[in-house]
């Protein structure tokens, strides 16, 4: 039941020139992995035409089945009516109150769930952010930079949570992260200018996952290169 | 807060008032153009206690015109917010009924609903309610795509939910809205009872008026000022308490 | 003690001395003596108690000629059972050191006030009519509530009503050291009927001896109120209902409305003047404001209030 | 969106009617109370014509009005964010003399300005300015942190500047209420006329109520609503085109 | 002429501890310098404070002499009637239009600035918020996470242009990418949780510099351990 793109050609009404031309790519059905690109490149467009909320394009997007494909992004907010905490335990489904607290727990922001969004920092805030969207019911997850502003330190922790909490869930990680993309995930699409063919190129990640020795620094290396080079 | 305001409404009654008088002398007005100082505060000693409470009763009916509007309001610019047709057709509605004149519309009023507390509520309201009408559209019309989309995307997104947010974002413009709109409050409850003529400060004014008598306005709108102010303060400290409330913790 | 019948009765105008006698009757127990519990509703200017009648939120009221014509033209069951003005209190206030007035001549070339629509512009053009004075030899102003523009002099004749608004016009007048006079229609030979006691033809028909019972207490009210013997009585009870009008002004209201209301020697108070009826409904017609030949006598009901 | 909107005013209008007459033939009212489709029928072939010129006119006024009204509260608003003392007092000012029924302060105001175009326009723009005022005083009396920093922090920031960012990023709620307070400015022509002038729908309306003429009344409010509805869905338009300039690009 | 802090102490109304007890550091008043630490230690804070829009502190920063001290963060908008090229030649002196070209050219926005800000990417709005401040006069300029949501290659040529062009003035760059602040940065500040004495460690960076030899990379590798174990 993979994700397949075929053939996308998009341009913006008032734009010069194709944003996407000729783009194709598949995409597992489970596992973490990245979309990589300088920035402006189109990841975020590409995103939400996944997501439905772009249209207007030629060639075709088939989720095969993938019904549930939700879009999360590092600049999104909370309400200020109530604590972080209470949002969370309001949006997450009954089932999952314990995982919340585990998620809260692990990602480092148990010291300030209590006060309200506004009030945390960039970091925090994505974190929040994330927390919300990972408590939810999805088949896709698509993390647009939703790391950005959090430490590489408390990110990889936070992956590496994700990719041991939810196995079965396919996720779609933006980061413009080099060397972490190349560590964590397992594909990662390098998505290119519309000049360049194939304006997609997928490149084989070490995909690290918790309990797992650690990746030979060759293999990173490579992986690291090739992006670089794609890009 | 309170000490300012009225403070400030006095200078401006006192400008107000100076201002006719420099009319007066510069134009030589007689005393029954604009009453003489002395006439004013003739009239004052004996009319302010009477209208006092006439203005107290005007208050009282205002505050509850006041919060009958605001739910009308409410309810309004929310189901304005509803599928396109429906929408503007209740947003047409309360526009063109609006753009009547409420002299006009009064008798039907009138012959609809009889004399009393009900009629005088509904002008009350009806003339109060349509300025946080245009602010609680444009509020609730337009979308906070940051917050919302999350609830979008997981088909969490109620009315209700997607109306608290709004609001919410906006609650600096809402409160400033909802305390400025006392005065409209105060105002309709005037004009009602000035045209249905039952009770309260604003028949104390149709007979001055009929009456010629432009002392006893001069009191009354004095009084109408202080009532007024006192309201709006008590509204702006209820208003700061609310966001304070939320901006804690 | 057996229970007081229900009557809804809705005035012209606000409490004010052309109400005295109204809220005399049922103050002093009139209505109660004659078996009634009377609700006296006060007027106003968006009130209208021809409506009311008919909607059923009054059986009785009062209104002026026009007005029962104007709705009687519309097919409205209205009847006319007591006459309150014998003279209406219409009339013009002028300042005769600015504008002398003998005879409507005079008002060539001036500014007269009239309410456009009101009953004091069909007075008016009827004025005009009888003294051939063509429209465009006067200059007529609308008139609102307020007075400045008379007070200022851009307006020399302005209309009020002669025991209400024009002792207390007249005050400031006065203070101001300025004579003043009035111009009254009547004694030009214009009879427009006033204030006048109405109900439906329903109620007549149905009810004809609460109509009986409520028109003699009423017109007995009135009498009383306006008999010098009882005017401490009288603007006592005024003053119960209207508190804005002082009691010296009280005063000099009442004389002023006895002269206008209390009938020749030998005439019933209340007496319906038939013929004022016909002048005024022929003066309606005659600026088509109702269509003319509208059968004045059966809107008029006679003989239903006491002898003199 | 213009045939939209007439019809729905139609729709509207039409309910009215409906209401009237069931009531009319339920109680079995005579016309005088409430009039037949014939006597409206009648009165409309009399007085359609010098009405819907009426109507223009006051729409002429009304659009004056409106135009002055937005200045008005624009000025208002930007004094009101001055210095505190001073913005507090503007703003008092502008609320109190709102609470004062414009029947009780007309006397004053054709003291001051005589009656004619003057006074009428100034009334009018009284009625219509304060709902915009509300909106507008929320609107830029709260910062938008995210795009003034910069000028702050390079004191770069002029209140014009200020004024100009903030209304920017709120051009959906102002185009809200400037259109909507489209119908105020009609009202309050319209009591502008009822009370001072002698010539518009207003001053129409006025005699109608004298002769307790509801067929004439329909026809105005008739007349009235179809003004109205053009005058807003122009404005409308003109918000759309402009707010698109702007998206464009 | 060095900015210096001295034992800042800190808290916010109604939180539970100090963000700050007793933190001093001092900083060049030249070159190129980092403001490094984990999510939610307190960069953005004490960035606000030593631009004075956060008070309330003991202690004392002294700016020497740097009178202007400017803040730029990764949130910030342009206002949208006009183009991003429009409002930067309004918001440039004179003097600095050609300069201004260049940044464009250099940060490589020249394709979008002529759109309005809200149409441009995250990375794009970066940048073009950064060229905005570059263009002003100051002494100091605080870069908070203003090149978050950029692509790494891109971020370095930038921070080298602005090692370039600006010799003299300083930046305090908060940054959450180790490799990029130890190869890149003279000073690099590491704040640390309060519990931890003392809050700032100081660690010296590679400070590469255009058209010079690539640092050696142990030199890197030792920056990155010791802010690391310093964090
Ligand atoms: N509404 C729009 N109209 C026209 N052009 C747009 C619009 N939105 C984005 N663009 C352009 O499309 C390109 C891709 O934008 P997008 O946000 O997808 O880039 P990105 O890969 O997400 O970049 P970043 O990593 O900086 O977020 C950019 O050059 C941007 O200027
Ligand atoms: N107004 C406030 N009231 C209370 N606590 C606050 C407030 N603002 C920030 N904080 C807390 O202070 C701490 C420091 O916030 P700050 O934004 O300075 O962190 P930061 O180092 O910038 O983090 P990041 O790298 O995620 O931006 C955070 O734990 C935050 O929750
Ligand atoms: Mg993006
Ligand atoms: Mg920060």
């Amino acid at each position: 039941m993979k994700l397949e793109v075929r053939q996308l050609v998009f341009r913006f009404p008032n734009a010069s020139g194709n944003l996407f031309s000729d783009l194709s790519f598949q995409l597992p059905a489970e596992g973490f992995h990245a979309l990589f690109g300088p920035s402006g490149v189109g990841k975020t467009t590409l995103a939400r035409m996944l997501t439905g909320e772009i249209r207007g394009f030629s060639g075709e997007i088939s989720l095969n089945g993938n019904r549930r494909v939700l879009y999360t992004y590092n600049l999104e907010r909370l309400p200020g009516w109530s604590s972080v905490r209470r949002h969370l335990d309001e949006t997450a489904p009954p089932a999952r109150r314990l995982q919340a607290q585990e998620l809260i727990t692990e990602f480092g922001i148990d010291g300030c769930v209590d006060s309200r969004f506004s009030r945390l920092s960039m970091g925090q805030q994505n974190r929040a952010n994330l927390v919300r969207y990972l408590l939810q019911e999805f088949d896709v997850l698509i993390m647009d930079e939703s790391l950005a502003n959090v430490d590489e330190f408390t990110r990889e922790k936070i992956i590496l949570k994700i990719k041991a909490l939810f196995p079965e869930r396919c996720f779609l990680y933006i980061s413009h992260n080099v060397a972490e993309v190349a560590r964590l995930c397992g594909r990662i699409l390098v998505l290119r200018a519309a000049s360049k063919a194939p304006q997609v190129v997928c490149v084989q990640g070490a995909d690290h996952a918790p309990e797992s020795p650690a990746p030979q620094p060759e293999r990173l290396e490579r992986a690291m290169l090739e992006i670089v080079h794609a890009a | 807060m309170l000490r300012r305001r009225i403070f400030q409404f006095f200078m401006i009654y006192a400008l107000g008032i100076a201002l006719l008088f420099a009319l007066k002398y510069a134009l030589g007005l007689s005393d029954y153009v604009v009453p003489g100082p002395a006439e004013i505060g003739r009239t004052a000693s004996v009319y302010a206690g009477p209208y006092l409470l006439a203005v107290l009763n005007t208050l009282a009916v205002a505050i509850l015109g006041h919060l009958l509007s605001i739910g009308l309001a409410t309810a309004v610019a929310i189901l304005g917010r509803l599928t396109a047709w429906v929408g503007s057709f209740i947003r047409t509605a309360a526009y063109n009924i609006q753009a009547y004149p409420i002299v006009a519309v009064a008798p039907i009023i009138f012959i609809l609903l009889g004399d009393g507390l009900g009629s005088r509520l509904l002008i009350a309201a009806m003339i109060c309610y349509f300025p946080l009408l245009l602010s609680f559209i444009g509020i609730f019309s337009e979308p906070v795509a940051e917050i919302e989309h999350f609830y979008e995307s997981t088909q969490r997104m109620t009315w209700r939910l997607q109306v608290k947010i709004r609001a919410f974002e906006n609650i600096h413009k809402i409160s400033t809205v909802v305390v400025g709109s006392a005065t409209m409050a105060m105002v309709g409850t005037i004009v009602a009872e000035f045209i249905a003529a039952t009770a309260g400060i604003g028949y104390s004014i149709r007979i001055a008026l009929y009456q010629s008598d432009l002392a006893k306005i001069l009191v009354a709108l004095f009084l109408i000022g202080v009532g007024t102010s006192l309201y709006l303060v008590s509204l702006e400290g209820l208003g700061a308490a609310l966001q304070a409330r939320f901006k804690r913790s | 003690k057996e229970k007081l019948e229900d009557v809804g009765y809705r005035l012209k105008w606000l409490y004010n001395v052309s109400t005295v006698g109204d809220l005399y009757a049922d103050a002093q127990g009139y209505f109660a003596r004659n078996g009634l519990k009377v609700q006296v509703k006060p007027g106003g200017p968006e009130r209208d108690a021809l409506k009311e009648l008919e909607l059923g939120h009054a059986h009785f009221g009062v209104a002026s000629a026009d007005q029962v014509f104007r709705a009687v033209a519309k097919g409205a069951p209205i009847v006319v059972l007591a006459q309150l003005f014998q003279v209406n209190p219409l009339n013009w206030i002028y300042r005769p050191d600015r504008t002398p007035f003998t005879s409507p001549k005079d008002w060539k070339g001036k500014t007269i006030g009239v309410t456009f629509g009101g009953n004091d512009e069909t007075i008016m053009r009827a004025l005009m009519a009888r003294y051939r004075i063509a429209d465009v030899e006067v200059d007529l102003f609308s008139v609102r509530y307020d007075y400045t523009p008379f007070y200022e002099g851009r307006v020399a004749f302005w209309p009020l009503y002669l025991n209400a608004q024009a002792v207390i016009i007249g005050n400031k007048l006065a203070q101001a050291g300025e004579r003043f006079d009035f111009v009254s229609p009547d004694r030009l030979g214009v009879k427009f009927v006033a204030n006048s006691v109405v109900t439906t033809r329903q109620m007549v028909a149905n009810h004809p001896d609460t109509v009986k019972r409520f028109l003699s207490a009423l017109l007995q009210g009135w009498r009383d109120a306006l008999d010098p013997r009882n005017e401490d009585q009288a603007v006592r009870v005024l003053a119960q209902m209207d508190r804005e009008t002082p009691e010296a002004v009280v005063r000099r209201q009442l004389t002023v409305t006895r002269e206008l209301m209390l009938p020749a020697a030998g005439v019933a108070f209340g007496e319906i003047d038939v013929d004022a009826w016909k002048q005024t409904a022929e003066i309606m017609a005659a600026q088509q404001l109702i269509p003319a030949g509208l059968p004045v006598e059966s809107v008029l009901v006679t003989g239903l209030g006491p002898p003199p």
